[in-house]
């Protein structure tokens, strides 16, 4: 059985990977988990310079899902490249760098500054609703989104993956965009901007008031703009959002994601990505399914 | 890399202990063979629509049983459900997670207040040196004699309705205690006026902390407090209270 | 302690209505609560003809919420006005209409229909996101918003509530747009469109593909729509999605809501518009708040 | 209107009858009393991630012990969950549910294929008349046993291990049974063949019919069938299965 993907002309053993922001970069699940047998390992953000992140309060459960605002906090592409490549490339997985900015020279500097290293994508994250400037406000304007791409790609010696935010209207306008800028693939959905009020302080439950919304909750939203997306655009598309068991990473892929990323789910379970790559496996094998490239889009078919 | 363990543990019992307080036992597999005073671990909820773990302060460690205790106050619907978990059921949990108190032979003040109190059994059934515990209340007492094993107990209470009228800081000068090391853990309050007076008497001070957490371990960056220098993790001024946490020498920390 | 609000002059006995769609025209659930201690009761949407909705399965449950696809169906607006409305005034509580339309001459049809009828508020349905023509489509561009809200209270006799799509970039800007218009309040939020895939039989749960995504999955959602929606305008705003406690609704109006609606929780429980009445009013009498009135948009305060 | 409830009901006791079926007597305070064979109930989950009510059969009605006996296949997560309760153990139900099957006394053909077996044994209990039974099922049987004591059965079983091989017109073709009215419940395709057996034969032909469902009691539209003339309520040619059925007339409904 075949439990390969190729995104870009890169093959991954099996299509799961981790959501940036949920597992740092890795070594923190490597105490639970052999991230050998992740697809790939999708880091936290990284900045051109460290950035400090919001204030605390920076989560708050919901019903099903939980609201974050972290605020990007990192320490830097300088130190992530000295410490936390190094140790991811002792892993036989694909390393996705996700790369976050203020601006586009912001952007530049990252990708730039990643040119020569061991990296297997760059992730641009132009979806992140917990910063002032940058992140959402690049994803949400078709044309910010496709000049950004432009630009990055200009620089880039990586295949360069676009994430995109589910707060906009239309997503498939937002996913040409992406593809119109030279994009390599694109992966969504970033979280959903949430609000959670504390009745009995009559106060925020986060210091940053919004926090993106993920988890369970938000996998049928998921879903739906994977499936958008994937039919309006040539490009792989990368599906997350809510997955938490093999199931809802086996819906992605039939919506037409061509691999899948587990975010929420880590913190709910720290074993949660093995049991879902062990899931689809099983999957296939109770369908006679031989290669796992045939759920990509299979939906109705 | 310290050791930490995803497993079902057991309930061995259960009660409450204090109006809304509970006591439980666990047995587990491992955990509790690796765990110390002043680390936590997570619960998990069998409830699916609650996601993340409750992070709660280990109270009392077994070793030999395997066997672990968490006195937790019931602060929403999470602990509500663990707090009707009978004997034998089971639950998921993480652990052991955080740093742990350090264990210096000084003289010593262990200082609780409400759902701090707890974690300061097991610190003080390991320190093998002159202690003095001071427990702040609210009102209602809970573990003093538990405590009182342990070493010479003051307590404080909010209502005055049992020892020094007032909180833990009044019942120390009220006692005239003196220590060269405190160790601490309890409301933010309790924890800022501490870490004032131990910097006006230069006395070694080790606080407890407590953020809104995620995923526990030090992966999502949630439950950060400001710290003075630059973090070697974070390369920011901030520390995972979860991670580098939850005890922190108190001029490291701003919070 | 009063427990009264006003929206747009009229005056309603609590802050409680129930949500468009979810509660038939009262009949149903009036076999288990007393609508006499509602707010408002909130019909299904009504159109100028019967409509016969769309295939079955109309439902599929989703983790934390569920998603529909009814397509408003229903009877037309000669059958309810002989048949729905009688039933309605029997009881002391307002009634608010929901219209539904096809085109905007749809929409002028009902609405001059039940000009002389009595009826308390219309609420105009332009976010539906499980019909072909209407719905959604006039709710996602602020002119469409602002052109059909003029268009309709030029001929209504009673207050006209728009209830606003969170499919969107910016819901300011269509609130901003029924404020425009006219319109006399704003309700939101209409359900997010998501999909679900069964994976055994690798097909659409719903017969329709996509549906509108309720339940406590997207409270977070809501609250912090409303809380963005009412801070852009001065209308009064109906506060709905998710809201299936007392906590949940009075969170609601803390963030900035008037009044609020109770929807998929019916389906969870018959009496919970009960429940969360008898929760605002022992929430008032704990936190000392004389009158419910003061909670809108009270946090932080 | 009909009298319908919500309620606490309690486990009386609960097994597993077949390979993943299980049946589930239910102690209710007035449910029972007013049920009728071929209405339903509405089980709610324990898990808060899982809203909508499960709609199940009516299987059985003790009105004397208040007592109500579901029959059902796990199907997913929810009745998974129903399946796990032990005796004692309380559950959210609200019913009785639907209109039921009419009592008629004419020479009748009961016909159940799999999980829509058990709702025809009230019904077979009730019918004070001639009756045969026409069980289908895949491969293992259940509630053959309680069926035998209300008439006579026929069998019929897909992997043909059991009475007929085939499917419940095979067993009543290969038995040359006859009858003045059909009731029938089972999966769509076996509906269908009924419907168009009765019309071919002009029996009078009732049918017990399913579909998604969430608010169980005629508000939310969702378990709609497309019927024949213009319903009166909908004022379409759309019937609520959950409150006009989940019995129809075979002529009055399309599926």
């Amino acid at each position: 059985m075949n439990m390969k993907v190729n995104i870009a002309g890169v093959t991954l053993k099996n299509p799961v990977m981790t959501a940036s922001g949920t597992f740092g970069s890795g070594r923190e699940y490597g105490e639970f988990i052999d991230l050998n047998k992740l697809g790939a390992v999708v880091t936290k953000g990284v900045a051109a310079v460290p950035w400090e992140g919001n204030n605390t309060p920076r989560i708050a459960e919901t019903y099903g899902g939980m609201l974050n605002a972290v605020g990007l906090q990192n320490p830097g592409i300088d130190v992530f490249v000295q410490r936390d490549l190094p140790f991811l490339t002792q892993y036989d997985t694909k390393i996705v760098v996700n790369v976050c900015g203020r601006t586009v020279e912001d952007y530049l500097c990252v990708v730039k500054r990643l040119a020569g290293q061991p990296v297997d994508f760059l992730e641009i994250n132009i979806s992140c609703p917990n910063v002032e400037a940058g992140g959402l406000a690049f994803g949400q304007e078709p044309k910010m989104v496709e000049s950004i791409t432009r630009e990055i790609k200009k620089v880039a010696k990586q295949p360069v993956i676009m994430k995109l935010s589910p707060n906009v209207t239309d997503i498939t306008e937002i996913a040409k965009a992406a593809e119109a800028g030279g994009a390599d693939a694109i992966s969504l959905i970033n979280t959903l901007t949430g609000m959670k009020i504390d009745v009995k302080r009559r106060a925020f439950a986060l210091a940053n008031r919004t926090g993106g919304l993920s988890g369970p909750a938000v996998h049928p939203i998921a879903v739906r703009m994977v499936y958008q997306a994937s039919r309006a655009v040539q490009l792989p598309v990368i599906g997350m959002g809510g997955i938490a068991t093999a199931e809802d990473a086996i819906e992605m892929m039939l919506a037409g994601a061509s691999a899948v990323a587990v975010g929420t789910a880590n913190f709910n379970n720290p074993l949660v990505t093995m049991e879902i790559v062990e899931g689809i496996r099983s999957y296939l094998e109770e369908e006679g399914i031989s290669d796992v490239k045939e759920l990509v889009g299979a939906v109705g078919a | 890399m310290a050791e930490k363990f995803r497993e079902q543990a057991v309930i061995i019992r259960q009660e409450e202990i204090s109006y809304g307080i509970y006591s439980m036992w666990l047995k587990t597999e491992q955990i509790a063979a690796y765990a110390r005073a002043g680390q936590f671990i997570s619960l998990y909820c069998h409830d699916g629509s609650r996601l993340l773990p409750r992070p709660i302060s280990i109270c009392e460690i077994d070793g030999l049983d395997c066997a672990l205790r968490i006195v937790y106050r019931i602060a929403g619907k999470g602990t509500e459900e663990f707090s009707a978990l009978r004997t034998g059921k089971q639950i998921e949990i993480v652990g052991p997670l955080g740093n742990g108190f350090p264990h210096k032979e000084k003289k010593a003040l262990l200082i609780g207040g409400g759902i701090g109190i707890p974690p300061l059994l097991q610190l003080a059934k390991d320190l093998d040196c002159e202690k003095q515990i001071v427990l702040g209340y609210r009102d209602e007492l809970f573990l003093k004699d538990e405590f009182k094993k342990q070493g010479e107990v003051y307590i404080a209470t909010e209502d005055g309705s049992y020892g020094t009228d007032g909180n833990v800081l009044d019942a120390v000068r009220e006692n005239g205690l003196e220590a060269e090391i405190i160790y601490a853990c309890g409301p933010t309050p309790m924890l800022r006026a501490l870490k004032a007076y131990a910097a006006s008497k230069q006395i070694e001070c080790w606080l407890s902390l407590e953020e809104r957490m995620a995923c526990g371990i030090g992966a999502c960056l949630a439950c950060v407090c400001k710290s003075k220098e630059k973090d070697d993790h974070t390369n920011v001024h901030n520390k995972r209270i979860c991670k580098e946490g939850p005890v922190f020498r108190a001029e490291e920390v701003e919070f």
